[in-house]
């Protein structure tokens, strides 16, 4: 290994490795993409949370309470910090997922600029994950909108010449990946993002897989709105995040009604807090929250940037290995340029989920299928890929373990 | 290799080669699909004198879901509705059985190949597909299963 | 301590109570009405997910996503099993607010019976958390549905004197609160429950404050739907459940739209999954459902009709102590018949504030305000009261704490 | 004992007898509430010369949003709108402080009491509940602040 970056170290904080898989073989995780491991700061940060501050937030004045609302607000502070944005632009969610339907719906609940009305234009592109894509399809079909799509060209990039076609001034919202969980395609949004402004539409970053592995910039990006999952970035499962600008949270009606999201109540009316408190109703996900902060202190002491180098590093290599795999394909972008981590690739003849079948005996973790993104799959002409994804705790070898699994499960069905 | 119990040879024979695969056609066609990994089949049947006849189906999928298809098909195909009832409960219990039991030869014939199945959870589904299929088709038949 | 009730070894599960709080005083927790303490077996629950099982449920083949699938479905199966209900009727949300939240959304959404049109009628009553409220309050004036209400006694039971004009054959949904989380009180759902099934409504139970506390018979008490947060339930935050009648479920239409709750998609439509996936958009909260599963199976190796009785024996007794105390008055129910271990209280010429703040000073953590039920509250012609709520970690000597700091409390200002 | 900081003698005096407590009235009245706890204040003001005059204010709350209602009311009624703004800016910050600082007796007078409140952040909201109902008519009658 000639890089700086100690994995062998990383590797440490993450006590998953020391599980033994099928056969007593080691565990090569390449399944970062649908969820990333844990490492013991991040399990400590929540059982620290439990064992000494455990309250409810913002509505106790008791010790403790005072704790927990330091510990919660902290995380968001500390959330906010790592995105370089205001901390009242901060919104806790359970996941991505959930950030992206509480935009839908509020845009479809809020009067004013942002409402959705028939008509009106949301556009998406063939790239999106199933949450970036349904939430839209079904806002339209339940407010008469109409939703547009840029498409997708065989490398995995977005097909732009037909933007004046589809960003349109009726256009409202424009959601758009930041890289493909499919093809680890980055799409070129700058115009699309452009584009939108120009027509007066809001711009939705889904950085799922991005966030958690690169430095992102988003006043140079000129983004609206901001997702992404605490899980899929070292942090605990049930908690996501919704970044968006002050003046436009400050237009939107609320998702979820319940406790802590009001300013008065009666039994026929009521009023709402300011954001972010407008859009966390009930008793929220504290543990999770402080879980993320820790999750992305993690990553920022490690640092993104090498981070992303590191995981390129590996990308390249395995890129380089699957090409010299006879039988093999790559489906996407077959060089290091303009995409991230994320390898999809088929073996003729093979079906997907028998490749990962046989891959899982090598102790190799990849996915198979559609990869909830059924419409680029099928724009492919494929039924699904196996997925490779990367992050700092793999190594080198790990692609060496994989590229023999790969090999593998090709020999193992041509030799039977 | 732990692989071998579910890649069996007379699942990969089945996979190579197909039986039953064809072109579904008449009144009742179903269509079942896979959501977790987008295999689907479509599969269509007749039942005369309580017994099934012309089952046909189509789909892509994994080497399990296919040679699954293309045994149920082998299976059930010219058997009364009570004999296939059986069949379809006894494949049940074995797919869920997590490998505990092995089914009866007697009953399930080339489907005890399968049973290497219930070892790996998330390949049930792959297995079952087409039995459900069948199933559903069938109860459109009218018959009672 | 006459009582068989171990608390003291109990109590040795919950690393918090060797915390210190101000001025180097013992934590007196009475505030699980808002949030549970955590036992050490949920934290260790949570910690083997991360450790030893986790990955994304129901999307991988390889061996990691099958101890992750089996972890996550088997909590769905333990959590029905306390519940004594089918493991696909239990849908794991964030919190009981998402739960509510969503059957008001579904509701909305759905077509058939369970559509709510112009005219259609929602019971609630003034008892409500916000949670139970505002859902009801908000989807009646999107859809032009009325909102009605069954008005409280002064005693904290439901007034159902005009129930037969309150539950009118056009009325949809009745939810209904188990237990009040301000004064304890129980009210008579019964008769609400039989008046909503008469008329072909469906019924709500809120749950929050009884499924942690009590021993429930859902076939008994002829529900349809359940909603409690896990919590106040000894379980993590971050997770709620719903359960409802299979066939209903069925007819619902989903609430988030994303990853895992689809049947097929395309760029223009899609189709759903049964329940529960259909209601279980992206990758779960998978290590809170097994932290909640572990809460469960610890509630119930202690027993919960012990915990119950444990926690009437510790109301009486803080009910006798308070009487005792001149200036005190209890709100809602004086005695201990139809109610749980939820007491709310008022200091002559206080205000809940202060009276929380010198508690705050013996260790004390009670809740003081409105507790996200302001309706109750100004029905009560009060603007807040002080609330203590107890749980199986209480012993008998918090509760002479408590007195004491109540106590305390009207002398701090009465002697100044 | 730390609770004898937060309730100084100055804070129940003011407590007890509110100042500038009655009936707001006329064009520029104010309703605030903190939805913690339910507390609300109504305030009503003019703004003549460059002044604060005639600053009314009623509503319920704890002890602290009280006596913080009575002692902004005293030390901003008569100031000029520049002075006010100047005692606001240091009340605010006296509050975010968590007891770091003291604040500056001769700008604050009574409320320099009010600095035990920035220990315990769930009351600085009490505290600030009547500032800001001040702050926001004092905008509203056209003042800079
Ligand atoms: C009766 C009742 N209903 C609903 C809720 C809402 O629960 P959560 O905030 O956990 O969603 C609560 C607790 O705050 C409650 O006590
Ligand atoms: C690009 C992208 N968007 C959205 C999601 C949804 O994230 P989650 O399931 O955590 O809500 C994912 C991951 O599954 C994703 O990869």
């Amino acid at each position: 290994m000639t890089s700086p970056f100690n994995v062998t170290r990383i590797k440490r904080d993450f006590p998953i490795f020391q599980e033994e898989m099928r056969g007593g073989k080691r565990l090569v995780f390449l399944d970062s993409g649908a969820t990333s491991q844990k490492p013991i700061q991040v399990m400590d940060a929540e059982r620290e949370f439990y064992s000494k501050h455990n309250a409810a937030v913002h509505r106790g004045s008791y010790y403790l309470a005072e704790l927990a609302s330091e510990a919660y607000e902290g995380a968001r502070a500390r959330v906010a910090a790592f995105l370089a944005v205001s901390t009242s632009e901060i919104i806790f969610t359970k996941s991505a997922t959930e950030s992206l339907n509480l935009l839908a719906v509020s845009f479809e609940r809020s009067a004013g600029a942002l409402g959705i009305k028939p008509g009106d234009e949301l556009v998406v592109s063939e790239l999106e994950h199933h949450a970036n894509l349904l939430p839209w399809q079904q806002l339209a079909k339940r407010t008469g909108a109409v939703l547009k799509w840029f498409e997708m060209n065989p490398d995995g990039s977005l097909d732009l010449t037909k933007i004046d076609q589809i960003i349109t001034p009726k256009c409202k919202v424009v959601a758009i990946t930041h890289l493909s969980n499919v093809l680890g395609s980055a799409p070129d949004i700058g115009p699309i993002i452009a584009a939108a402004h120009e027509v007066g539409a809001v711009f939705v970053l889904d950085g799922c897989q991005s966030v958690p592995h690169q430095p992102i910039d988003i006043a140079a990006l000129d983004i609206d709105f901001l997702v992404f999952s605490g899980h899929k970035a070292l942090g605990p499962t049930g908690v996501g995040v919704l970044w968006g600008k002050a003046h436009l949270l400050d237009q939107m009606e609320p998702f979820l009604y319940g406790g802590s999201m009001i300013e008065t109540v009666t039994m026929t009316g009521a009023t709402w807090a300011d954001a972010p408190k407008k859009f966390e109703a009930g008793v929220p996900n504290m543990a999770q929250a402080v879980g993320l902060a820790a999750a992305l202190e993690y990553l920022s002491e490690v640092g993104l940037p090498k981070i992303h180098s590191w995981e390129m590093e590996l990308t390249a290599y395995a890129l380089q290995g699957l090409k010299e795999i006879e039988g093999v394909t790559v489906v996407g972008p077959q060089g290091i340029d303009a995409r991230g981590g994320v390898i999809s690739f088929v073996i003729d003849g093979l079906h997907p989920h028998d490749v990962g079948q046989v891959m899982d005996q090598y102790g190799v973790a990849v996915r198979t299928g559609h990869h909830c993104a059924w419409p680029l799959i099928r724009k492919l002409g494929l039924t699904g890929t196996t997925r490779a994804s990367f992050y700092l705790y793999n190594e080198m070898a790990d692609i060496d373990i994989f590229l023999e699994s790969v090999n593998g499960a090709r020999d193992y069905f041509r030799n039977r | 290799m732990e692989l071998d119990s579910l890649y069996q040879e007379v699942i990969l024979d089945h996979y190579k080669k197909p039986h039953h695969k064809g072109v579904p056609s008449g009144n009742f066609q179903v269509h079942h699909v896979n959501p977790n990994c987008g295999d689907e089949i479509t599969l269509s049947l007749k039942i005369k004198d309580d017994t099934i006849q012309d089952l046909v189906w189509n789909g892509v999928g994994c080497s399990i879901s296919q040679a699954s298809a293309s045994i149920m098909s082998d299976l059930v195909s010219g058997k009364s509705v009570p004999e296939a009832h059986i069949a379809l409960a006894q494949f049940t219990e074995l797919m869920q059985s997590k490998g505990t039991i092995k089914g009866d030869e007697d009953v399930l014939e080339d489907a005890i190949a399968l049973a290497g199945v219930s070892k790996f959870p998330a390949r049930v589904k792959c297995a079952l597909l087409s039995w459900m299929a069948f199933k559903d088709a069938a109860i459109q038949n009218g018959a009672r299963l």
